[in-house]
């Protein structure tokens, strides 16, 4: 079995690539994706963390997972609100660009 | 486990909340088109009502749920009353706005009432999860709100930068939640506070994961350089959300910080202290660019994002500024928020009547106002002496308090800057300022710009806003001046008598605000 | 005599009082200068009084003594003014209302209430009519009072608020006809003139009580007096005394006309005569001289430093006054420039310690000046003439005013046993026996020139053919002829009281006297030679100017382009204009330029701008672009994260 | 075996990742993101969540994905497949580098643990879910609720509503 | 008497404050409302001040009338504490008096009249609560409130000057001024940040006045901390005071003002900056006064000199008196600086005489811009032979200010040269020959603007109004008694001056 910090470092690395993608990407949609990656990264940190350490009090030391699930969901619920916007944006302005999304600036 | 939730009826308010939430939202499916303007006195009735409960069941109370997952104290009880009572008013500066130029009111104060709810935990939470759930909620309110003028192309772009720079920032206050849990295998306040104190070396991961938190909320509070998501979103979004986004959020994400740093942090006061200069940079970076910024601005509503932004950086002085064994700096940063925030709502107000009668924005469309509207150029102008820190307002009471607090938490230096960036914040202040008293009113335009347009009010308009609303353009904006609504007058005043009364007495708003800090503060 | 100072008090309560009585008598104009008139006869009526009681003193009277630095007897009176500080701590101090009453007060109280009196009731005449009567009477009124306080100062903060005020009196009374751009300038110039010197006054005074701690003038006084004596071991140091008498001397050198702060008095005719011939001629200007005379324990201390500059500053200024008197073609000028020419004698007799002399010559000069200067005033009153060159023969068509007028030239310009000639002669003396030969040289040109030129200006006036733009010239009325009257009896006859006259009186050296009792003192050859100087220049004026045999062109001609000099007034006005407008106004407009340009356009604006544009560029930070807002919080985490770090291990 | 099967489904966790963020094609991101998120849940196997894998496979997987390829079908973009990177992507690259560089140094110099992992049964998972952490369930759900809401009232079109 | 003695500094206070907040309720038809019931909250507060001024027991001295209200307990420990002393309580009166004035004579204002005497109040319980507080808190609460208005009063009421070559607007005036005072704020707060800071660390968090002397009398604030903090305060303070080279605010600021408020902040809210350095500056840090001292003597100096030289060349009639602020807030300066009883009591006796004067002469400049709608002086003459009140009067503040003996002008620039000339002899010296240059350009404005020539452009003015010619009367009337016998007003003082430490 892999040590934790194996799990850590794909962790790292898919959070890495997440937040390229977020900073290099033109499309909204793209960025979401990007974003879900960065939190996959999240997951398999907690995953591995909670598959690993012992827990403390009155918490179990598989937190971890249920702190997983709740990043699913709410995951979920942002990929659906964030497209839900970008597809009233592209109805307003039949782009979904964020470098022609510059209305407001300065 | 029946120890944990034979206290659940602690959490009344927050059922009582979330069942208005549905019940507005659901009154506003069944209501006839015609009728829908109960609604806001509904929720705002509704809120009231909460806030007696919260009041009645919670005095004096100090439990905790869920094996410490959540903490009702003087300090929960003390924030969830201040959001309660922000909520309605927010919901009072919105009806007439919301009525004219939004769709879907129902939705509107529903998701509010919800926005609410999260806040509400966020001060409650003890567990970096609920925590951040409690803030997701918040978030996603305000991400819908802010995109809820739907057809207003700002708003809507305003919506999707807010939700796209949001969700990144809790992508990595989350990867920052999991390698704090990574290393020390705890997410509750206090049992970080162990893990921080305990003795020998930590892992760096723990560091690194901390600091990751702290970008996340320094998003929400639009700390620099975390901030530029605000100027966009503050100008985009509906007035009154931009208002809500000023006052409530950042309150909410302050409190969430108090409560982590004076649960989670400041028992392990080694560490803090190596902490504290960091934070201290960043609130000086924040209060000089949102300063500085803020001078070259010509839209009202961006102009408050970067006040806001500055403000944002003298909270976070007197976060930095906490220190174990001493409410001041809790004190001072509760105190600047209650003050601030009742300042915030009144220039809010003013600038929402002013909105609603001509349709614009920019600083310089002010010209006159205070021959036009005297009343609402009079709080505007209070408001933002206020904000800039002069007397007998709030301003310079919290100011002052605070920065006591932040020079006696070692930090006079920072003071010293915080003064400054006052100063200078004086400055676009006073532009303001000399356009509605000094400058003559402009001759109006036939037609309002076009970004500013409002959407005609639809059919739920009720008749007689919609009379006046109908012929939108010229002949709306060279009738009359519209008589500034009832409800709006009322906040401006009640605004107004909070912002004096603070800054002349605050002292029983302090009394309240020591007792709340002391629930949360390790042996004070 | 401790109601002494009810003498200037008397006239101050007349000024207001002459105010409200101008409201009520209006068109009586007769009333008007009642008050005033009535308080300054009360003054000198208490003149005598106070002479008097001061006579019959002695050094055991409550309040007297005898001082050890001048050897007088002297009566001090005071009353609480002010306190500087608590009393109870070092360093406060307290000021004091006091008055001093010694022979040189009584005499200067003598010739101010008098000479003011004279004039006073002179102006009834001479102003009759004037829209601004109450105001006149009203300034002069407070002119009384300020110079009586001046003279009657016991201390130096008194004596410089007295001296102020005489000072802002002057002003308003040669602004009186402040219509005429001439007239409002001249008042200007007078006070400013004066001001600079009261600033070396005022150091003066401070430099005193800084080093004697008190600002009485006796505690001064005695320190000097001390210092003097013990070389420097105690009391005043030889440097402080010498500075502080320099100091005081500046502020006499303004007030007193001299060189090179002259150029106000000339000007200051503007002003209506009675004011020249009080203020300008018998009180105010000479109040330089007396305050050297009053300090003059001071000024000759450690041998009389000072004095060597006092005696050199009077000696030039006479000459120089002698000189443009003796062209000035303005009857006004005439006088003023005599005037100057005679202060600068007084100076010049005080730096040679004739103090006597100098106290002398002042009352002759006062009495004599101020007739001359009524005498003025009648024939512009009779004639409307000023320009002497449009004057001729006038003794025809007022012969009274000729005659008294002549009394005072010729008692100014030295005629024997008129009183001019006297104190003259006493001051010759003085320098002859006090200072290097040089200053008698150049002195007796000097009487020369003012017998000249008071000559030149009776005969051309008076005397000659009537000339045709004075035909209509008339008398005036007695009440402006009376007054000159009792002056000219002075100008007459008081030099007969510096004899040593049998039955005790033993002259006026005897009464007012610095250190040692005087005996009048006649040098022969002195005597002599200043009479023959006196007859022989007005024997010249009179076969100039009445007969004609010597072509005043013609020695003009002779004199060629130095005489231009001369009636230029050695160009010091123009020098002067010159440093003012181009200097002192210059640097005050660079000043404004820098205040504006550099202070508040680069001190002010220039940083207010420079946030507004960091302002302004800082906002491109914020692009627009989500993706680059999110590169900066990437930045910022990286950053943020190694800092926590760094700062946590 | 737990280390083969470790390498694989983490290089093909990253490699999918890269395609995500490097590939010109919407939808071929769409599919990389879809591989990428399956790996991850194959990384939950070896961690013994099994639990979570299946939630991965199913909300990730089954639904996230399918919403995103709604969204660009919708929006379009898959017109241009050709949809480009910023102007300040190898900014973008050199910061993620550096973010990498922090974040796993951190994880390395932290101290190495061997311990066996384990896993909870559903049972216990689903009681602690529903006890300790009812509260933010419910919050989540809430959450959920306004995200559906959100949704609607966002992108609802525009004229059903007048 | 024993209850107004309890209350009568709290009523100083509150009486403007509460005046101003009802003066917002009057109809906004009838603008002579507002001046009217202005009027009255000025007779009372000067009613009031006279109070003070005659209860104050100088033989007794320290402070009196005495009082304290808690305001916020440990930590902080602010209380509101009322007490009046010997520096004190001249300048309340002054600020009565100024006050009234400055409100009767605004009987002119109509735009927005109301707007106009709520902020003037506003501002007189500012200034009010300044000279009677003993807390620092306070201190700065009511320095800040007295600064406040200004912006709007002069923004709104104010008038802007073309010079041709360049424009100053009100605008730029007003925020200019209003920057200026609340940047000089700023070093303030610092400091009362740093003290507070430093009592706290000896076990004595506090604002109070009298606990922070006692503290800084028993040596707790080391002479370093001493020496760094004060400046703080010098500059700061210094900044309303007019001190070079931050002194530009003030003449465009007085210039731009209406007439009422430039009488008020002329006359008034300059002295608290100089009062500040003395209350909190050089009671708080002594030591560090000491030190410092110096450096204000010759930027004093400097102010005396350059206000004086540059108003020479001013050739508007506001503006020359502005400089003319400038130069003798120099004198109030150097008077502080010497450290020496006799200067620092005719610092403060040069602060009541100024603000008297000063007052008068805006009001006139005021009443003549009225009347003609014009200030410059190249432009103006003769106006004595119309508005033979209003050019007499304000001859007589002119020289007052140029120090002519008899007016107050003279014995506080006198006292001050004494102090002076004691501690630092060649400033002195020139502080002197600045007294010289005032003359100057007093005359050239007396002679330019109101001797002359009758001009026929002026056939139909009229004189002051009434109301004016009142209330110059009375300040006359002040000038002339203070300056024949100041001794009612230096006895109050003395007392006030020998409290301060190092004295």
């Amino acid at each position: 079995m892999a040590p934790l910090v194996y799990f850590q470092l794909v962790s790292a690395g898919l959070f890495a690539i997440g937040v390229y993608g977020v900073l290099a990407r033109r499309s909204a949609v793209l960025i979401v994706m990007s974003i879900e990656l960065m939190l996959n990264a999240v997951n398999i940190n907690l995953v591995a963390a909670a598959s690993h350490l012992d827990g403390s009090g009155a918490f179990q030391r598989f937190d971890g997972q249920i702190i997983a699930i709740f990043v699913i969901t709410i995951a979920a619920a942002e990929v659906g609100l964030a497209l839900a916007i970008i597809l009233r944006m592209y109805r307003n302005r039949a782009t979904a660009n964020v470098d022609e999304i510059d209305l407001m600036k300065w | 486990m029946t120890g944990l939730t034979e206290n659940i009826y602690l959490l009344a308010p927050e059922f009582a909340l979330a069942g208005l939430a549905l019940v507005v939202l659901a009154i506003d499916l069944v209501l006839p088109a015609g009728r829908k303007a109960i609604t806001p006195w509904f929720t705002a009735a509704g809120l009231l009502g909460i806030i007696a409960l919260a009041i009645a069941m919670l005095w004096d109370r100090q439990e905790l749920l869920y094996g410490g997952l959540l903490g009702v104290d003087a300090f929960s009880l003390f924030f969830k009353v201040f959001f309660l009572g922000l909520g309605v008013f927010i919901v009072l500066i919105s009806w007439e706005y919301v009525d004219r130029y939004l769709d879907n009111p129902g939705e509107y104060y529903g998701l509010l009432a919800l926005s609410i709810l999260g806040m509400n935990l966020m001060v409650q939470a003890r567990e970096l999860l609920t925590a951040y759930i409690a803030l997701e909620l918040l978030s996603f309110v305000l991400y819908v709100l802010t995109s809820h003028a739907r057809r207003d192309p700002r708003s809507n772009e305003a919506g999707l930068k807010y939700i796209l720079i949001g969700a990144f920032s809790s992508a990595v206050l989350l990867y920052g939640l999991s390698m704090v849990y990574s290393t020390i295998g705890v997410t509750q306040y206090p049992e970080i506070a162990l893990a921080l104190s305990a003795p020998g070396q930590l892992p760096p991961a723990l560091w690194v994961g901390i600091a990751l938190l702290v970008v996340g909320l320094g998003f929400k509070i639009s700390a620099v350089p975390f901030h530029m998501w605000a100027p966009d979103v503050y100008e985009g979004a509906p007035l009154p959300v931009t208002a809500y986004l000023a006052i409530g959020s950042k309150a909410a994400a302050f409190a969430l910080i108090l409560r982590l740093v004076a649960e989670g942090f400041l028992p392990a006061d080694d560490r803090w202290s190596q902490w504290q200069i960091v934070l201290a940079v960043i609130a000086a970076l924040t209060m000089l660019v949102g300063n500085l910024v803020a001078l070259a601005q010509r839209d009202i509503k961006r102009l408050m994002a970067y006040s806001s932004i500055g403000h944002a950086g003298f909270i976070l002085a007197g976060i930095a500024a906490l220190a174990p064994g001493s409410d001041l700096a809790t004190n001072g940063v509760i105190l600047y928020l209650v003050g601030y925030s009742a300042t915030n709502l009144v220039v809010f107000a003013g600038i929402i009547a002013f909105f609603n009668r001509t349709g614009r924005q920019q600083i310089t469309d002010l010209a006159g106002l205070a021959d036009e509207q005297p009343l609402v150029a009079a709080a505007i102008a209070a408001g933002l002496f206020s904000l800039g820190g002069l007397p007998i307002f709030a301003g310079f009471a919290i100011k002052f308090y605070l920065f006591v607090a932040v020079a006696q938490g070692g930090l006079l230096w920072l003071a010293g800057l915080a003064i400054f960036s006052s100063l200078i914040s004086l400055y676009y202040y006073l532009q303001v300022i000399r356009q509605m008293y000094i400058e003559p009113a402009l001759p109006q335009p036939g037609i309002p710009e076009s970004n500013d347009s409002p959407s005609p009010g639809g059919a739920d308009t009720p008749g007689a806003v919609g009379e006046l609303n109908d012929p939108a353009g010229a002949a709306l904006l060279s009738a009359p001046a519209i008589r500034t609504s009832p409800s709006l007058v009322g906040v401006l005043a009640v605004g107004l008598l909070v912002v004096v009364f603070v800054g002349v007495y605050p002292r029983p708003l302090l009394n309240l605000i020591a007792a709340a800090s002391r629930a949360i503060l390790p042996g004070v | 005599m401790a109601f002494a100072w009810l003498i200037p008090v008397l006239s101050f309560a007349a000024a207001p009082l002459v105010m409200v009585s101008a409201n009520l008598a209006r068109g009586r104009g007769f009333l008007i200068g009642l008050p005033a008139i009535a308080a300054i006869g009360a003054g000198f009526v208490l003149f005598w009084v106070v002479l008097f009681g001061f006579l019959n003193a002695a050094p055991d009277t409550p309040n007297c003594a005898i001082s050890e630095t001048t050897e007088t007897l002297v009566c001090d009176y005071d009353r609480d003014w002010f306190q500087a500080g608590l009393p109870r701590l070092e360093g406060s101090v307290a000021l004091r209302w006091g008055i001093l009453i010694d022979p040189l007060t009584i005499v200067m109280i003598g010739l101010v209430t008098f000479v003011a009196l004279m004039v006073q009731v002179y102006s009834l005449g001479y102003m009759r009519g004037d829209p601004r009567l109450g105001w006149y009477y009203a300034v002069h009124a407070f002119f009384a009072g300020s110079m009586l306080t001046l003279v009657l100062a016991d201390n130096f903060l008194l004596l410089y608020v007295a001296w102020e005020l005489v000072g802002i009196s002057s002003y308003l009374l040669i602004g009186f006809w402040h219509e005429r751009p001439a007239a409002k300038e001249a008042a200007k110039k007078a006070f400013i003139v004066t001001r600079i010197g009261d600033v070396g006054m005022l150091l003066g005074i401070l430099l005193l009580w800084r080093e004697v701690g008190s600002f009485s003038m006796h505690d001064a006084f005695t320190q000097a007096h001390l210092g003097s004596i013990t070389q420097g071991a105690e009391g005043l140091s030889q440097g402080v005394a010498t500075a502080a008498a320099l100091l005081l001397f500046l502020g006499a050198m303004g007030k007193s006309a001299q060189f090179p702060f002259h150029v106000w008095l000339p000007d200051a005719m503007e002003g209506p005569t009675p004011v020249s011939a009080l203020i300008h001629a018998a009180t105010m200007v000479v109040a330089g001289v007396y305050l050297v005379a009053r300090a003059f324990p001071i000024f000759q201390a450690y041998d009389g430093d000072a004095l060597v500059v006092v005696a050199a500053v009077g000696l030039v200024t006479s000459l120089l006054a002698a000189t443009v008197a003796l062209v000035s073609v303005d009857l006004k000028r005439v006088l003023a420039y005599s005037t100057i020419s005679h202060l600068g004698l007084m100076m010049l007799s005080l730096g040679a310690f004739g103090y006597t002399a100098a106290i002398f010559h002042l009352l002759a000069h006062g009495f004599a000046k101020a007739l001359l200067f009524l005498g003025a005033g009648s024939v512009m009153h009779g004639s409307g003439e000023q320009d002497i060159r449009r004057m001729g023969g006038l003794s025809r068509r007022m012969p009274l005013t000729a005659a008294l007028f002549s009394i005072g030239a010729m008692s100014l310009g030295g005629i024997p046993i008129l009183a001019g000639f006297w104190s003259k002669d006493e001051i010759l003396t003085a320098v002859a026996l006090g200072r290097n030969p040089v200053f008698i040289v150049i002195a007796l040109p000097v009487v020369l020139l003012s017998a000249l030129y008071m000559a030149r200006a009776m005969c051309i006036t008076f005397f000659g053919g009537l000339k045709a733009e004075n035909r209509s010239a008339h008398e005036s009325p007695w009440i402006m002829t009376l007054p000159m009257s009792l002056l000219a009896v002075l100008a007459l006859g008081f030099g007969l009281i510096s004899f040593n006259w049998p039955g005790g009186f033993d002259g006026f050296g005897g009464f007012v006297f610095f250190g040692e009792r005087e005996k009048f003192h006649f040098t022969w050859w002195l005597g002599i030679l200043s009479a023959l100087l006196a007859v022989g220049a007005f024997g010249l004026a009179y076969l100039a100017y009445v007969k004609g045999s010597i072509s005043a062109e013609r020695v003009r001609r002779v004199f060629g382009r130095s005489i231009a000099v001369v009636e230029n007034k050695y160009y010091f006005d123009e020098v002067y204009q010159w440093f003012v407008d181009r200097v002192v106004l210059g640097a005050s407009r660079l000043l404004a330029l820098f205040d504006r340009a550099v202070v508040n356009d680069l001190g002010v604006n220039g940083p207010a701008n420079s946030v507004r544009r960091l302002g302004a560029m800082l906002r491109l930070h914020v692009t627009g672009h989500v993706y680059s807002y999110a590169l900066a919080m990437v930045l910022g985490t990286i950053g943020l994260a190694a800092v926590w770090w760094f700062r946590s291990a | 075996m737990s280390w083969i099967l470790f390498f694989l489904l983490g290089g093909l966790t990253l490699g999918a990742g890269l395609g995500v963020v490097i590939t010109r094609n919407v939808v071929h991101a769409a599919l990389f993101l879809l591989v990428s998120l399956v790996a991850v849940a194959g990384l939950y196997l070896i961690l013994f969540a099994e639990f979570l894998a299946l939630v991965q496979v199913l909300i990730y997987s089954g639904a996230i994905v399918i919403v995103l390829l709604f969204a660009i079908m919708l929006t379009r973009s898959g017109e241009y497949p050709r949809t480009g990177d910023n102007r300040q992507w190898p900014l973008a690259a050199v910061t993620a580098l550096a973010l990498l560089g922090v974040i796993s140094v951190a994880f390395l110099a932290g101290p190495t643990e061997l311990t066996a992992p384990q896993s909870p049964s559903f049972t216990e998972l689903g009681n602690s879910l529903f006890t300790i952490w009812a509260i933010p369930f419910e919050i989540a759900s809430l959450v959920l609720l306004v995200a559906l809401i959100g949704a609607i009232v966002i992108a609802r079109g525009d004229r059903e509503d007048g | 008497m024993l209850v107004l003695d309890q209350s009568a500094l709290a009523l100083v206070i509150f009486t403007p404050l509460l005046g101003a907040l009802l003066t917002m309720f009057l109809p906004r038809e009838r603008p002579g409302d507002a001046w009217g019931f202005a009027t009255g909250v000025g007779v009372i507060c000067l009613a009031l001040s006279v109070y003070i001024f005659g209860r104050y027991d100088y033989g007794e001295g320290g402070f009196q009338l005495a009082r304290s209200f808690q305001w916020l307990e440990s930590p902080v420990n602010i209380n509101l504490a009322l007490g009046i002393d010997g520096i004190g309580a001249p300048l309340v009166l002054l600020n009565g008096i100024v006050l009234l004035g400055a409100v009767l004579i605004s009987q002119k204002i109509q735009q927005r009249s109301k707007d106009f005497f709520v902020l003037l109040q506003a501002l007189g319980a500012g200034v009010f609560g300044v000279f009677v507080v003993r807390d620092l808190f306070f201190l700065f609460f009511f320095y800040e409130l007295a600064v406040l208005p200004m912006y709007l009063l002069i923004g709104v009421w104010g008038s802007s000057t073309d010079f041709g070559s360049f424009l100053r607007t009100k605008e730029y005036s007003a925020m200019k001024l209003f920057l200026f005072l609340v940047a000089g704020s700023v070093l303030v707060w610092v400091g009362i940040l740093a003290v507070y800071v430093k009592a706290a660390s000896l076990g004595t968090p506090t604002f109070s006045l009298d606990a922070l002397g006692a503290l800084a009398l028993s040596g707790g604030f080391s002479i370093e901390f001493q020496t760094w903090v004060f400046p703080l305060f010098m500059i700061g303070f210094g900044v309303l005071a007019g001190l070079w080279p931050f002194h530009t605010w003030s003449p465009d600021g007085h210039v731009a003002a209406p007439t009422g408020v430039s009488m008020l902040h002329a006359g008034v809210l300059m002295k608290l900056g100089a009062y500040g350095i003395i209350r909190v500056g050089m009671v708080l840090l002594p030591e560090g006064a000491a030190n410092w001292m110096p450096v204000l003597i010759i930027l004093g100096t400097v102010n005396v000199l350059y206000g004086a030289v540059s108003a020479m060349s001013q050739t508007d009639l506001k503006y020359v008196v502005g400089y003319s602020s400038v130069s003798h807030m120099g004198y109030v300066l150097m008077g502080i600086a010497t450290l020496d009883p006799i200067g620092i009591g005719g610092a403060v006796l040069q602060m009541f005489s100024h603000g008297i004067m000063t007052a008068l002469m805006f009001m006139m400049v005021g009443a003549i811009y009225d009347a003609t709608h014009i200030r410059d002086i190249n432009v103006l003459n003769g106006l004595f032979g119309r508005m033979g009140v209003t050019s007499f009067y304000f001859a007589i503040a002119g020289l007052a200010s140029l120090g002519l003996p008899g007016l107050s002008g003279f014995i506080a620039e006198f006292m001050i040269f004494t102090g002076a000339f004691r501690t630092y002899l060649p400033l002195a010296v020139l502080a002197v020959a600045g007294a010289a240059i005032t003359a100057v350009y007093i005359l050239r404005l007396l002679a330019r603007t109101f001797l002359g020539e009758l001009d026929p452009r002026w056939d139909h003015l009229t004189d002051a109004s009434p109301v004016e010619k009142a209330v110059g009367g009375v300040f006359v009337a002040i000038l002339v008694v203070v300056g024949v016998w100041p001794q009612p007003l230096m006895r109050v003082i003395n007392v006030g001056v020998a409290s301060l430490p190092g004295i």
